[in-house]
């Protein structure tokens, strides 16, 4: 399907076709956060959806998220599949409660009566010099959380049919959009599809390294592999796409093949689900590494507004590909 | 307004059955038989009974930590609720939530809550739901004073107002939040003085006269209905027991005279008396009410104490709904 | 009141800067000069101006992401200023901080903040310092009505009543929160009717009216200082331009007839008819007092553009304070 | 010091101590909680403070977590060295915008200008049937924070040291009690003392294999390790008791010589510290390993009420004895 020549889509423009689609075929899907409605959102993710589908199923909320996530919930349990949307990852702060003790809790403190069909959206990442409050990469504090699922996608192509997955799963689900990529532009097949929550893509195939990235990380991991390419290195790129569940299956298996992994991700490398991962994979194919897993993340310091200490902040192409030769040049022990 | 007898009766029997229960809890957690925090509304049953009572049965309510009155009067049954205070797997949540967590989305309660306030955008939620839908359901968060001061409530309550959602807040105004009174914790005496900062109706009642409540919450509750948007009941009451577990006299943060006055006005005993002075009943009547629902509590009590703690598989189930996979392909 | 000729010229002094470095700084983000986003005050500047001119040196203030007036009423130079907004080493911040975190603190501005609401616990915080220190201070918090939706505001908002602190609460209410106008996000038309559920007092003001914003101000802060607690101000005023960026005309989420409405009540120029009317100065001083900023404005965007830009090694510090470690041995 | 004999105190009377003493000292340390003042705390953790040094410097306060940790903030940030507390670490999710956007950036945002000498108290961990919502230990969550410091003690002589250095320190320190050690006695000097944040403990030496764990897990580690001297190995048990900063050369000094390593935590595995811990030690020590890092941690699940399944959800010491077993056992490849 993605190599039939079609209409093109940007990102917001597939998360946006996603939501669309779903309202139109359920009426049980609606929406609410602050400016979807009448504006369409800071980002535009919501264009157009109040004008379709009127102010009852689009709200325009007070800034309150912890209200917002609340409102979400409330519904969602009544039987709705809601869409709530918090403008930046960094106001999640606020809502936290809402998110983590109470939408990611509840099915199970009911001892299972409760149903949770709620998607949460929110726009994550730097580089758009918006400083610390808003630029984070949050989703390490999500994905630890039992009870949530939490997606990420790095196109418009996964972005539209895991957007639909998100609303149609009947669990609390945390869809992050990367704010650098809602414009990028990809074909879209115009009839609904669905993208399965916690299946990895192999992006690239390549025998030699594998890299995982996600969100923005995995358009600069693939330039990255280009680049080292040229060299004669082959990466394997591997975008988990859902980062809860995440698919360490996929990832291990190519780690087996090609016994060296980097983990690239925007958030800082302390603590970031890279973390996970790495150990993950030294658990399940420690006797096929060559080289100790190699993590890519921010630095220990909060997100700088400067345009140039952020470009030196956010992992770029250039040190994807020194952290690749790196993990490369490690010789072979006793080999 | 004039109450029929039914409805009298029914208030009485409500509330006999919240006292019930949480002595009958407060009892099982004095001889150590219940695990975790347990709080008692002994002395609050007014304002759950007089409340519920204006619901409809797909009317929903959302609770707080102290939620066991709440639950009752909303048509809880004793079984599983004792089973789930005993952490059995035949209580409401299968001994995964406990007191805190306790509830029964069949009967239209959305849950205790263990964080202060949290139950209340959860109330407003299902509130947005239901005027969706048009089916003239009302949502009743029910909260404590102190709880009043934190962010969930404010966003929630504007939320409600913004959206003239039918949401009716309830607010138990037992004058301490834990172990400090409200006067140390807000610069105002009566919750009730929010109302207005957020577009929307508020009264105070006497939270332990169950007639009053009754009529405030029918009043509230129809203008819901209507359509008219949200309100707030604020109802002047008291917990004759310690934050959590029985223990009422001799604490070092409120006096014993204090809890003595409130006693006095039992809400039970008052209205037993009106009652019965009135001619709705006679005390054979009453005698026979509690003793027929002491013998239900001893029931549950039983059941419960007979009844299987979960087992290790029960772990990690209900953690997540297994949802069908949607049908088509992905590209 | 009759202000002094000098508090007069003064509050003219304060708008104009705000004006100008407003305008300065809107044009040069249209020339893509400046990185990040940008929140302009332009129409509201009566506010801090007005309400800055009540306060001491000492006093402090905690802002919103609107925060440039704020910082220029309280004392902020425009050299640091332009420059932070640049990202230059030489701003307040370093140009780790920008627009939406700019402050400085030796004149007692607590930062803006990019968080609606947050800033108003900070503020609150603050006063339990100067409370505890007794010198007087004052804090005062700005902020949107939009934000007195989030639960942040209310918490703080109570605490300060509940503490008795002295700080005076400023509602900058210009009726939308970005794209959406405050009557489809509360159902009151007033902030100030959120005061009395804080037992505080609040007034509301006309916002475009310095002298009167001033007034308002004075008495708050008198009662604060005094220790008689916080109080809340509403004022009520506009943004000329958009929610960030210049463009004024032509939006879609309000009308040209509502901005050209406000303008004409410009809080600058209806202030300069006042007080030429009043003989308290000159057309001629006015234009000075403007060619005088322009100057002013001009020689901080020279020294902000001819600033270096943070290096990396700068990345990396300002994260932490080193302490010098305590000199007791652990065991 | 240590083995001197004398006065006992237990956990919480080691923390009131700490707290004593620097207020006695210093007249800028200041408390604010719900219920702290006049109550001493729910768990007595500021028992008879407000007595001492009045109502001025121990503040009732409303339920009003965001505001709670404002109020510290702000007065950090004008010279103060506040300490506030949040009851349940739970709780911190109603106020995470205070302390990781607000206290955590402050001083970042401000080019340096600010500095918050801030302690943030509250009580963590699972064991008292508390269910979903005041069991939860969330440490993850703040130290993937730039900014933040994160400490979790194991016993009363730590609990002294740390907190008064917690105290002390100039910037934002979350002090977290494990619930369950609070009643934990042992000799603690009488005067003042300060054991630094950042500081790894060996807590009990051993050859055979590395045992990282903190809070509650710290003890019960060392009683597996007991259990599995009488079978011969000789565990090497490491407190990090600072979380953020994390002393990671200690451990990895100590993995060096034993090549092997198990992490313990009582936050849930998926996602939890152990992740950063583990690929810290693989990254440093990848040579020396003769088995992958092993990491213990809470199933992905919410806290369960049940007594039963809380006591199958907490890592134990049988879990942490198989977990070194399984270790141990791991043939060497080849060698
Ligand atoms: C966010 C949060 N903060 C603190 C607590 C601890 N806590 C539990 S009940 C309670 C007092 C609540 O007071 P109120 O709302 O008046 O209800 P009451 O107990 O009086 O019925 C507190 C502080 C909590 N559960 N959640
Ligand atoms: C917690 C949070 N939610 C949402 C936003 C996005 N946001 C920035 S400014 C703003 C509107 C604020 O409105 P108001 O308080 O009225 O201030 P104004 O912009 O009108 O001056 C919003 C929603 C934010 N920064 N923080
Ligand atoms: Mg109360
Ligand atoms: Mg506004």
């Amino acid at each position: 399907m993605t190599d039939s020549p079609g209409r093109k889509l940007s990102y917001v423009q597939a998360f946006t076709e996603a939501v669309r689609l779903e309202m139109a075929d359920d009426p049980t899907v609606i929406c609410a956060g602050e400016d979807i409605g009448f504006f369409g959102g800071v980002f535009q993710s919501y264009a157009g959806l109040q004008t379709e589908f009127g102010v009852d199923r689009v709200v325009d909320t007070p800034i309150s998220e912890q209200a917002i996530v609340g409102l979400g919930l409330g519904a969602a349990v009544n039987g709705m599949r809601p869409i709530v949307d918090i403008m930046f990852m960094d106001f999640m702060a606020v809502a936290l409660d809402q998110i983590i003790n109470q939408a990611a809790k509840i099915k199970y403190m009911f001892g299972g009566a409760a149903t949770v069909p709620l998607t949460i959206t929110t726009g994550g990442g730097a580089g758009m010099s918006a400083a610390a409050q808003h630029s984070q990469s949050l989703e390490a504090l999500l994905c630890h959380i039992p009870g949530l699922k939490v997606v990420y996608p790095s196109n418009p192509l996964d972005m539209k049919g895991l957007m639909a997955s998100c609303i149609r799963d009947d669990n609390p689900t945390v869809m992050v959009k990367h704010k650098r990529l809602l414009g990028m532009k990809a074909e879209v097949p115009e009839e609904r599809y669905y993208t399965p929550l916690g299946e990895a893509r192999v992006i690239r195939p390549g025998n030699d390294v594998t890299v995982v990235a996600w969100g923005k990380m995995t358009n600069d991991a693939l330039a990255a592999a280009d680049t080292l390419a040229r060299d004669g290195i082959e990466c394997e790129v591997i975008d988990p796409r859902t980062l809860q569940p995440f698919d360490i299956g996929t990832v291990v298996e190519s780690v087996r093949r090609t016994n060296r992994a980097v983990v690239v991700h925007e958030a800082v490398r302390f603590g970031g689900l890279g973390g996970e991962i790495a150990s993950q994979i030294q658990e399940n194919a420690f006797d096929y590494l060559d080289a100790p897993v190699a993590r890519l993340g921010a630095p220990f310091s909060p997100v700088p507004f400067s345009p140039d200490l952020e470009a030196a902040y956010i992992p770029s192409q250039e040190r994807i590909v020194e952290e690749v030769r790196s993990v490369m040049a490690r010789p072979l022990l006793g080999g | 307004m004039e109450l029929n007898t039914d409805t009298q009766l029914d208030l009485h029997h409500t509330m006999v059955r919240i006292r019930l229960f949480e002595e009958a809890a407060g009892q099982l957690a004095e001889a150590a038989k219940l695990p975790g925090f347990l709080h008692l509304c002994v002395g609050q049953e007014a304002v759950a009974a007089g409340v519920c009572a204006t619901l409809n049965d797909d009317d929903q309510i959302a609770s707080n930590h102290r939620g066991h009155g709440h639950l009752v009067a909303k048509g809880g049954q004793f079984r599983p609720m004792m089973a789930e205070l005993m952490a059995k797997s035949t209580g409401y949540c299968k001994g995964k939530g406990g007191s805190m967590h306790i509830s029964d989305l069949s009967v239209g309660m959305l849950g205790a809550n263990g964080i202060v306030g949290a139950g209340v955008p959860i109330a407003v939620g299902a509130a947005w739901a239901n005027s969706l839908r048009g089916r003239g359901q009302v949502s009743v968060p029910f909260f404590g004073d102190g709880s009043t001061n934190i962010g969930a409530f404010h966003e929630a309550a504007n939320m409600a107002a913004a959206l003239k959602l039918p949401v009716v807040f309830v607010c138990e105004n037992n004058e301490y939040g834990e172990f400090t009174p409200r006067d140390k914790t807000m610069a105002i005496a009566d919750i009730v003085d929010r109302a207005a900062g957020y577009g929307m109706p508020g009264v105070i009642v006497d939270g332990m006269d169950v007639v009053a409540v009754y009529e405030a919450a029918s009043e509230a509750v129809d203008r819901a209905r209507r359509g008219d948007g949200p309100s707030l009941i604020e109802a002047k009451t008291f917990r004759f027991y310690n934050h959590h577990g029985i223990q009422n006299l001799g604490l070092r943060y409120r006096t014993d005279e204090e809890v003595e006055h409130w006693k006095q006005r039992d809400p039970i005993f008052t209205f037993e008396d009106q009652i019965v002075g009135a001619g709705s009943t006679t005390r054979e009547h009453i005698t026979e009410v509690w003793n027929h629902e002491r013998a239900n509590i001893a029931d549950a009590v039983e059941f419960a104490e007979h009844s299987p703690t979960p087992t290790t598989d029960q772990l990690l189930t209900d953690v997540y709904t297994i949802s069908s996979q949607t049908a088509e392909v992905s590209p």
